[in-house]
Order: structure tokens, then C-alpha cells, then sequence
């Protein structure tokens, strides 16, 4: 048995394990000096995303992974706690792992003149860690644990700077938010332990029946996770949150941001798909006008901001307005094959590749931002201004964020949008008119952004202002490259990647069917 | 009272009903509806796992992920209290 | 916060073997009677507390620096995790209870049904309760002093 | 020559497609013609002359720092418009944790009502 | 047989808790209104699990004529309440120590007084 198929059979606990081994040892490494514990950093989180995408390869071909915890058979009924990766769960891998390393990268010359490193690396690592458990896991309880490691290691991390009040009350309002929000969905957890005696997310998706106590689970859990994803009205914690932390844990931010919305996902489609349609009032209706209200009032609150990283963070809650648009609209449709094949799929897989694109727009704005930040010390757009001068790579990269974010061909927020766009007209054109409006702010919100930031004339105590140093170019240019790419060559991404994930959600039989053979059910 | 905290109680109220009326409908305390997966861990807790103490066969074989998690979490608090606390550069 | 009387002091010192030595019972005998690696930690941190609250937080700080502590929890945590990782080196699959049923130490199945209490039994269960409990001594120990501490030096600032 | 096909692929959305390539290259060409048509303007042009300073109807040009137009004062009149909107939006906005907490609760009921009782 | 009383005690903590939370200034009494809800689910957890006349499932010396496994109580609820309640652990420890800070920085407690909205 060679190391690659090892690698291979027990990679769902391995993704796991690693980063969680990491982050036990680095108090440990750090006691030798700061650049081996850095180094030990980015190799832990090297080999975790090469791991990732080996997992990733085999999974895209289709066949869904299963790894149960102690045992090696899968008897039934489950006792153990399960780890299922069809090819949704491995697509949000890959976007946590790129993020994840990307942020070690940033991080090294960003944040080198603070104290507790150690610390600071050792949350960033359990943050991954509990965002891939949060993706990769196949049981309820399992998934509420992940999600609180996940709170509760982004809360210290964004409290990093205790000598800012702001700092601290932004992650004070998010231990409380996360915690709230966690502990009603371990309550929605209990209520379906205590109708079917299970835990397990495909035995639970057999055995529903959408009673009455379903009904209170299933709102508990939208709401939850809704709320730990950012959706308006529950959003406010989001731009204190981002605006607040240090720039390479707002790109962590967004990873775990985006295994919440991964949740509300695999709650309604697999734990609840095969039922959740016998409501007569549509939940797919429900999530999209969540999502029409998110990209409005994201962007209208972006347009008044007067602070960068504040500015950036509402127009994050807007991109997650089109995510919720376009899964919602194929929610909508789920069990109805034709109007599936029509409308459903390509709007959902625009939904699915715009989580993609989210993830890398706005970790690169928020990244630009840190880096003017890093520079002069600013974050006020009123005080800014003439630093295309002094900064050039970071003006090139704040102008492919701004192409990428506000759909502008040829970058990759365009193709993800307009497959958004046109399924969306066709199931209602209010839908569509609504996002491309809020698309044509968005595009505003930046141009603005980049008049007062980067033109005009060079202000004089910004006359001195270096470049920032390389590793933070490196990282910048990471996401870059793969925003270029992903734009230049969609086709290749919606076949090979983001076709197999939408696949994954729509035909939720075939989740379920791989621990109960006996499921009958699902398209 | 405020706009606010009429707002507040009304909504409050709403949900309060909506527990109470699940409260009512689950099904009667100590009755439990089904009991196959606790019956089979019942069964193979001192086979399987040696341990006469079914509640420890759990924390610690059967769902011994969560409780790898659970010490992560402990170990997560810890972390951050004391990144919290620490001494900043002046 | 500072010191108490010379009365709590003697007390809480006389006691706190006690209690180090019932929470080691109980962590120790996880497998058999109630208990495990949590709540027998709990009960040892609670008497460190105990020493601290006796004591002050200056005079404990400078006998145990949060720093070891934190230390001795990575070790806690590692130990735990190595033991999951062995059961993929032997067992073939994570949290693969490896030991039970080998005539190595804590092998020996218990007949089913009541039993009599016999130590060596539960395979990798009694060691993991060990690493459980030594992470969760010096984690909420190392809470508490943390916490304390700063109260007191901002007492000072005042 | 699959992997160029896969590569240079038109994707086809549900109702038309769209190819970044063929986009690319227009884009290239029109601006190649623009440029063109930018040389046939007349050469008057003279740097360090009176044709390079800015003439405010006789006032005395401010220093560059004062004419930097600043993030908050652009999109005064859309702002200033939907000036009603924007209150609201701020008035939802108070940083206050109990409100958050209150919009949680208030979207749980809805969803309540709305999945609940149909 | 005490019909649904103890699931109904559930939820009354829970909404307690909410109440607190929402109706609450002090930052203090916010958390004791979370550590409330907390309660409530951990004590939903282990009502889940029991049995009529049932014992713990510890087989140690077990009292004499219990049917296993219909005699003995769940163990899965205990297991997860007590992963609960170090979570619940976790979480209130880092939200005093940030608690402290705060109190640091503003010198008060006050919800509405620290949580100035900024634009």
C-alpha cells in the first residue's frame, strides 16, 4: 500500500488532524526562535492544503469519502461519529486552505513588530482546523463543536490589539453573537436527537418526517447559521467584526464566515432536501429574499462609509447577498428535474463558484487595505489619498480586486454573476434587476474608494511612504494570479469544480445512500 | 416604554409560544420515542471498548472526536485569555 | 489579589493534598466509577484556585508562570492526540481503541454484565483520561491565575 | 489539444455564453483604434506654457492638497437624495449588542410564523 | 410519570436567558443571561436521555435485576452535556477577560454607552 492511497483513505481525518497537531506544537517551536515558528507555520499549513486537494481530486471524480472515527467498518446504526466529503464539502476545503495560507503568508511581515505570536498562530491554526472540521464533518453534534472552535479562536484573534477599545468590543460582540447563535443551534440539534435518536446527518435526512418539531429545528438552524454567515438584519456584528481585526485574520474571517453559509446549505438541501418542499411556504423563497435584502442594504451601507476596511466589510455582506440569490433560486426548484436542469443548476452553480469568488475578492480587498494600513498607519478615507505614487504593486492589486468584486470582464466576479443573472431572470427579472443594480453600487462604492484612496495629489505627510514589504506582495499576489486565472478561463473551473459541488447539493440522494443503502429518494 | 422594547416583548412573545407549543409536543419525559443508536452503544460498551462506565465509552471511544475537540476548545480559551493578558510593547 | 489571614492560609494548605489526591482518584478511575479526565481536572484546578485565593495571585504567580502552564497543556494535548494518531498506526483508523483486547497494559475485557471494579481494563480510555486531565488542570489553572493576576495589577493602576 | 479546447471553451450560461478571450481581444482592438484616432489631434500643445496652468475665472489657484475631492463628499447629491433611506439604515445601525441579539430574535419569529404555522 | 415539566422548565430558561440578554444594560448580567440559555440546553441534553426508572450506565457493581440495555439511561446526552459545558466553560472565561479590557477602555459597562455607532 503506497503513501499516496494512505494519504488518500484517511485524508478526511488527517485535514483535520494536522492543523490541530500544528497548533499543540507551536508553543512548543516557538520557544526555539520566531522565523522557525513561522516556517513551521506555512509547512503545517503546506502539507494540509496539498492533502486538501489530493482529497479534492479523488472526490471530484465523483466518488463520495467516508471515514468513521475508531471503527473500521460502517455498521448501522451509526454509533460513531462520521466524516462524509462529497464534492461541496471538499470545495469549500479548497477555499479555506488557500485563505488560511495566504493569511500565515501576510502575516509575517504584518504583524511582526507585536507580542504573542505564539498565541496569534496557534488560533490561526485551529481557526483552519475548525473550518475544515466544519466542512468535512457528517455529524450534527460534530459540526456545533467545529463551530465553536472556530467562534471562539476568531473572537481572541480579532481582539488581537487589546490597546484599541474598538478591538476589544468588536470581539467581545462576536463571542456573544457566536455564542448565542451556537447555542440555539445546539438546541435544534437536541430537538432532532430527541425525536430520532441519532446524530448523524444522513441518518437524521432518512429519518425526517417534517413535523412540527422539525419545522422549530429547521428555522433554528437557518437562523443560526444565517447569523454566523452575516445575513442582513443580523449582520451588524459582521462589518465591526472585519473592520476591527488585523487584516490577515479578516481573511481568516472570511473562511469561517463562509462554513457558516456552507451549513445553512447542507442543512437545507441534504439534512432537510427531501422534505423541505412539503412546506407550503417555500424556503428557497425565504433565502432568496434574504439574500435580495442583503445586497441592498450591503450596499447602501457601503456607499456612506467613510472608513476603508468598514467600507469593504458591507460590501462583503452584499457578495453574500448574491451567494444566498443564487443557491436560493435553486432551492426553489429542488425535486422539479426540468425546471432543475433550467433554472436551478446554472443558478446555482453561480452561486456556488460566486462563494469562490467571494472568498478571493474580498480577502484581497481586505488584504490591500491592511497593506495601506500597515504603510501609513490610516484607514480613514477623508485622511487618505495620492498613494498610487508611493505604492504601485498595491495600487495594481487593489485595481484587479476592484475589476474582480464589481463583476468587470474579463475577471471572475463577472462569469459568477452573470450565470446568476440570467437563471435568475428567468424565474422571476425583479431577482435579477435587484443584483445588477446592487452590482452597478458596488462598482460605485469602489470607484470611490479608489479616487480618495490611490488618485489626487500626493499628500505631504504621505511623502514618505514606502512600498510594503515582500511577503505581504507575495500573498496579494497569490490571490491575484488565481482571480486572473479564474477569470480568463471559467469554463475550465464551472466544469471541473464547481459543476461536481452543485451536483453534490442537488442530488442529496446520493449522500444519504452512502450510509443508508436503503434511502429512495433524492433526483 | 420605548418603540424599541414594544418591538422587543412582541417578537419575544412570538417565539415564546412557538417553545412552549415544541415543549408540549415532545414526547413524554422519560419515555423515549426510539433508542436503537444509545441501546447498541449500551450493549457494546464493556465488548468493545472495555470500560464498565458507559458514559466514559462514549466521551472517549465512540464520539472520541468530540471530545478531541472539546480539549481543543479548552485549549483555545486558554490560548486566548492569555493572548488577551499579554504584555504589549510600549 | 492579595494574600489572606494565616488561618485560611494553614487550612487551605492542609486541605489541598486532599483534594489533589481525590482528583487524581477520580481521574484515575474514569473507566469504572463516574467521573474522567474532565471533572477530576476540574477538581484539581479548583484547589489550585483554592491555593490562589489563599495565597495572592503575586506570591502563586511567582511560584507558577502561566507560561509553563501553558506549556504543560500543549503537552496534555499532544499526548491525547498521539494517542488518536497510534490508534491510526495500529488500529488502522483514528480513536482506534488498540489496546483492548492485547495483553498489554489496561488490556483485559471485563465480563459483561455487573462486574467488580478492575483498573486494567478500557484500553487507551484510562491514558487518554490522563492526558484529558492533565490538559484540563493546568487550562483552567492557568485561566484562573491569568485572570486573577491582571485584576490585581489593575487594582494596582488604580 | 482537448486541454486548449477545455482552456479556450466558450461557457455556455443557461441562455448564452460568454468567452473572456474574444472579449480580451476586442477590448485590445478598440483600444488600438482609439489610440489611432487619438493621433489625428492637433499637435498646439506646449508643456511649460499659460496652456498648462488652470484658470478659475481669475482667482488664484488653491495648493493641490485643498482640491483633493475626499471619500465622504463623493456621491453628495445620490447621498443627499435618498437622504430619508440613509437615516433609517443609521438609525437600524446602533452599536449596541442587545440589538443584535433583538434582530436574531425578530428574524427567528418571522420564520416561526412564516414555516411554522402554514 | 411527571408529564412534559421538565422540557417546559427548559424553555423557560432559555427565554429567561433571552430576556436578560435582550433587556439587559450590564455587560455582566448579558453574560449571566448566555450562561442561562446555556444552562437550559445542557439541561434539555440530559432530560433527553432518561429513562423511567432507570440507572446510570455504569456497570460497576450494577443493583441487581437491571435489564441492559432497557433498564439503563442514555449515555450519549451525558457525553454531550459535558462536552457542553466545557464549551460553556471556554466561552465565559474569554468573555470576562474581554469584559475586563473593556472596562479598561471605557470605564463602564453600560451596552448602550460602549456600542457608539460609528458613521
Amino acid at each position: 500500500m503506497n503513501i499516496i492511497d494512505f494519504l488518500l483513505q484517511h485524508s478526511p481525518a488527517l485535514i483535520v488532524a494536522i492543523p490541530l497537531l500544528g497548533a499543540f506544537l507551536t508553543p512548543l517551536i516557538s520557544r526555539i526562535n520566531n522565523k522557525a515558528r513561522n516556517i513551521f507555520v506555512i509547512l503545517i499549513l503546506g502539507l494540509t492544503t496539498s492533502i486538501v486537494f489530493l482529497l479534492a481530486n479523488d472526490v471530484f471524480a465523483g466518488n463520495i469519502h467516508t471515514y468513521v472515527f475508531g471503527s473500521q467498518d460502517l455498521a448501522l446504526p451509526i454509533v460513531r461519529i462520521l466524516f462524509e466529503v462529497d464534492a461541496m464539502s471538499a470545495f469549500m476545503a479548497i477555499i479555506g486552505s488557500i485563505l488560511a495560507l495566504v493569511a500565515v503568508i501576510y502575516s509575517w511581515a504584518f504583524i511582526k513588530e507585536n507580542t504573542g505570536l505564539d498565541k496569534f498562530y496557534t488560533l490561526i491554526l485551529l481557526t483552519t482546523a475548525g473550518m475544515f472540521g466544519m466542512v468535512l464533518t457528517g455529524d450534527m453534534f460534530n459540526l456545533f463543536v467545529f463551530l465553536e472552535i472556530t467562534s471562539i479562536a476568531s473572537c481572541a484573534l480579532i481582539a488581537f490589539w487589546t490597546n484599541k477599545g474598538k478591538s476589544v468590543e468588536a470581539g467581545f460582540k462576536y463571542i456573544v453573537i457566536s455564542s448565542i447563535g451556537a447555542l440555539f443551534l445546539l438546541f435544534a440539534i437536541a430537538l432532532l436527537y430527541g425525536q430520532y435518536n441519532a446524530l448523524n446527518i444522513a441518518t437524521l435526512a432518512n429519518a425526517i418526517q417534517f413535523s412540527f418539531l422539525d419545522k422549530i429545528a429547521l428555522v433554528l438552524l437557518i437562523a443560526a447559521f444565517a447569523m454566523k454567515a452575516g445575513i442582513v438584519p443580523m449582520h451588524m456584528w459582521l462589518p465591526d467584526a472585519y473592520s476591527k481585526a488585523p487584516a490577515s485574520v479578516t481573511i481568516v474571517l472570511v473562511g469561517a464566515t463562509q462554513a457558516s453559509l456552507y451549513g445553512v446549505f447542507r442543512v437545507c438541501f441534504t439534512l432537510y432536501g427531501n422534505t423541505i418542499n412539503l412546506s407550503p411556504a417555500s424556503i428557497g423563497w425565504i433565502i432568496v429574499l434574504l439574500g435580495l435584502i442583503t445586497m441592498l442594504l450591503g450596499v447602501a451601507m457601503a456607499l456612506i462609509q467613510s472608513d476603508f476596511k468598514r467600507l469593504i466589510a458591507f460590501s462583503a455582506v452584499a457578495e453574500i447577498g448574491f451567494i444566498f440569490l443564487g443557491i436560493g433560486a435553486g432551492l426553489t426548484v429542488l425535486g422539479n428535474a426540468e425546471m432543475m436542469a433550467a433554472i436551478g443548476i446554472p443558478a446555482m452553480s453561480g452561486g456556488v463558484f460566486h462563494i469562490m469568488n467571494d472568498a478571493l475578492d474580498i480577502g484581497l480587498l481586505f488584504l490591500v487595505a491592511g497593506a495601506i494600513y500597515y504603510a501609513t498607519r490610516e484607514t480613514s478615507l477623508d485622511k487618505l489619498g495620492g498613494l498610487a505614487r508611493n505604492m504601485k504593486y498595491t495600487t495594481v492589486f487593489f485595481i484587479i480586486g476592484l475589476f474582480a468584486v464589481s463583476g468587470i470582464p474579463p475577471m471572475n466576479g463577472f462569469a459568477s454573476k452573470l450565470l446568476i443573472y440570467e437563471s435568475t431572470f428567468q424565474l422571476n427579472p425583479i431577482l435579477s434587476i435587484v443584483a445588477i443594480l446592487s452590482s452597478i453600487m458596488l462598482l460605485a462604492v469602489f470607484v470611490k474608494v479608489f479616487h480618495s484612496v490611490f488618485l489626487g495629489p500626493s499628500l505631504p505627510k504621505f511623502k514618505e511612504v514606502k512600498e510594503v514589504p515582500k511577503s505581504m506582495l507575495i500573498a496579494m499576489g497569490i490571490i491575484a494570479s488565481i482571480i486572473i486565472v479564474f477569470g480568463l478561463f471559467p469554463e475550465l473551473i464551472i466544469n471541473n469544480i464547481v459543476e461536481p459541488a452543485v451536483s453534490a447539493l442537488v442530488n442529496y440522494g446520493d449522500y444519504i445512500r452512502e450510509v443508508i443503502p436503503t434511502f429512495t429518494g433524492g433526483i | 416604554m420605548s418603540k424599541r422594547n414594544f418591538a422587543a416583548v412582541v417578537f419575544f412573545l412570538v417565539i415564546a409560544v412557538f417553545f412552549f407549543f415544541s415543549a408540549l409536543m415532545m414526547h413524554p419525559f422519560g419515555v423515549p420515542e426510539k433508542a436503537d443508536m444509545d441501546d447498541e452503544i449500551i450493549k457494546g460498551a464493556q465488548i468493545e471498548t472495555g470500560t464498565n462506565n458507559g458514559v466514559t465509552s462514549v466521551v472517549f471511544d465512540y464520539r472520541g472526536f468530540d471530545t478531541l475537540g472539546e480539549a481543543t476548545i479548552l485549549f483555545t480559551a486558554v490560548a486566548g485569555v492569555i493572548m488577551v493578558f499579554r504584555r504589549l510593547k510600549q | 489579589m492579595s494574600e489572606m489571614s494565616k488561618i485560611v492560609r494553614t487550612i487551605s494548605s492542609i486541605s489541598f493534598p486532599l483534594i489533589i489526591i481525590y482528583g487524581l482518584y477520580i481521574i484515575s478511575h474514569g473507566h469504572l466509577t463516574p467521573g474522567g479526565g474532565f471533572q477530576g481536572g476540574a477538581v484539581v484546578a479548583s484547589g489550585c484556585a483554592m491555593i490562589l485565593v489563599a495565597y495572592g495571585s503575586i506570591w502563586t504567580i511567582g511560584k507558577m508562570k502561566e507560561k509553563n502552564l501553558s506549556l504543560l497543556e500543549s503537552i496534555g494535548a499532544i499526548c491525547f492526540i498521539l494517542l488518536a494518531i497510534f490508534g491510526l498506526g495500529f488500529g488502522a483508523v483514528f480513536f482506534n481503541n488498540f489496546l483492548v483486547g492485547s495483553d498489554f497494559l489496561f488490556g483485559t475485557i471485563p465480563s459483561a454484565g455487573s462486574t467488580i471494579a478492575n483498573i486494567n481494563t478500557g484500553g487507551v480510555i484510562p491514558l487518554m483520561n490522563f492526558a484529558v486531565g492533565i490538559k484540563v488542570i493546568a487550562g483552567l489553572f492557568a485561566i484562573v491565575l491569568v485572570m486573577a493576576h491582571a485584576s490585581s495589577t489593575m487594582e494596582e493602576k488604580k | 489539444m482537448s486541454m486548449l479546447e477545455t482552456l479556450l471553451g466558450t461557457f455556455q450560461t443557461g441562455s448564452g455564453f460568454w468567452n473572456p478571450i474574444v472579449w480580451i481581444i476586442v477590448a485590445a482592438l478598440v483600444f488600438l483604434i482609439t489610440y489611432i484616432l487619438r493621433g489625428f489631434g492637433n499637435k498646439k500643445y506646449k508643456k511649460g506654457t499659460e496652456q498648462v496652468k488652470s484658470f478659475l475665472s481669475g482667482n488664484p489657484e488653491y495648493e493641490k492638497e485643498k482640491m483633493h475631492v475626499k471619500g465622504s463628499n463623493l456621491f453628495w447629491g445620490f447621498t443627499e437624495s435618498l437622504k430619508w433611506i440613509f437615516d433609517i439604515l443609521h438609525k437600524m445601525h446602533t452599536g449596541n449588542i442587545s440589538d443584535y441579539v433583538l434582530w436574531f430574535v425578530i428574524v427567528m419569529a418571522v420564520l416561526f410564523l412564516l414555516v411554522g404555522l402554514m | 410519570m411527571i408529564f412534559n415539566i421538565p422540557f417546559i422548565a427548559v424553555t423557560a430558561l432559555v427565554l429567561i436567558g433571552l430576556y436578560t440578554v435582550i433587556f439587559r444594560r450590564n455587560l455582566i448580567k448579558m453574560v449571566i443571561g448566555i450562561t442561562i440559555i446555556q444552562s437550559g440546553v445542557n439541561l434539555f441534553l440530559i432530560t433527553l436521555g432518561y429513562r423511567e426508572n432507570s440507572v446510570a450506565p455504569i456497570f460497576t457493581s450494577l443493583p441487581p435485576g437491571t435489564i441492559v440495555p432497557e433498564g439503563m439511561s442514555f449515555p450519549v446526552p451525558q457525553a454531550l452535556t459535558l462536552t457542553s459545558i466545557v464549551i460553556g466553560v471556554a466561552v465565559l472565561a474569554l468573555m470576562l477577560s474581554l469584559i475586563i479590557h473593556i472596562y479598561r477602555h471605557y470605564g463602564t459597562l453600560d451596552a448602550r454607552e460602549i456600542g457608539g455607532n460609528e458613521e
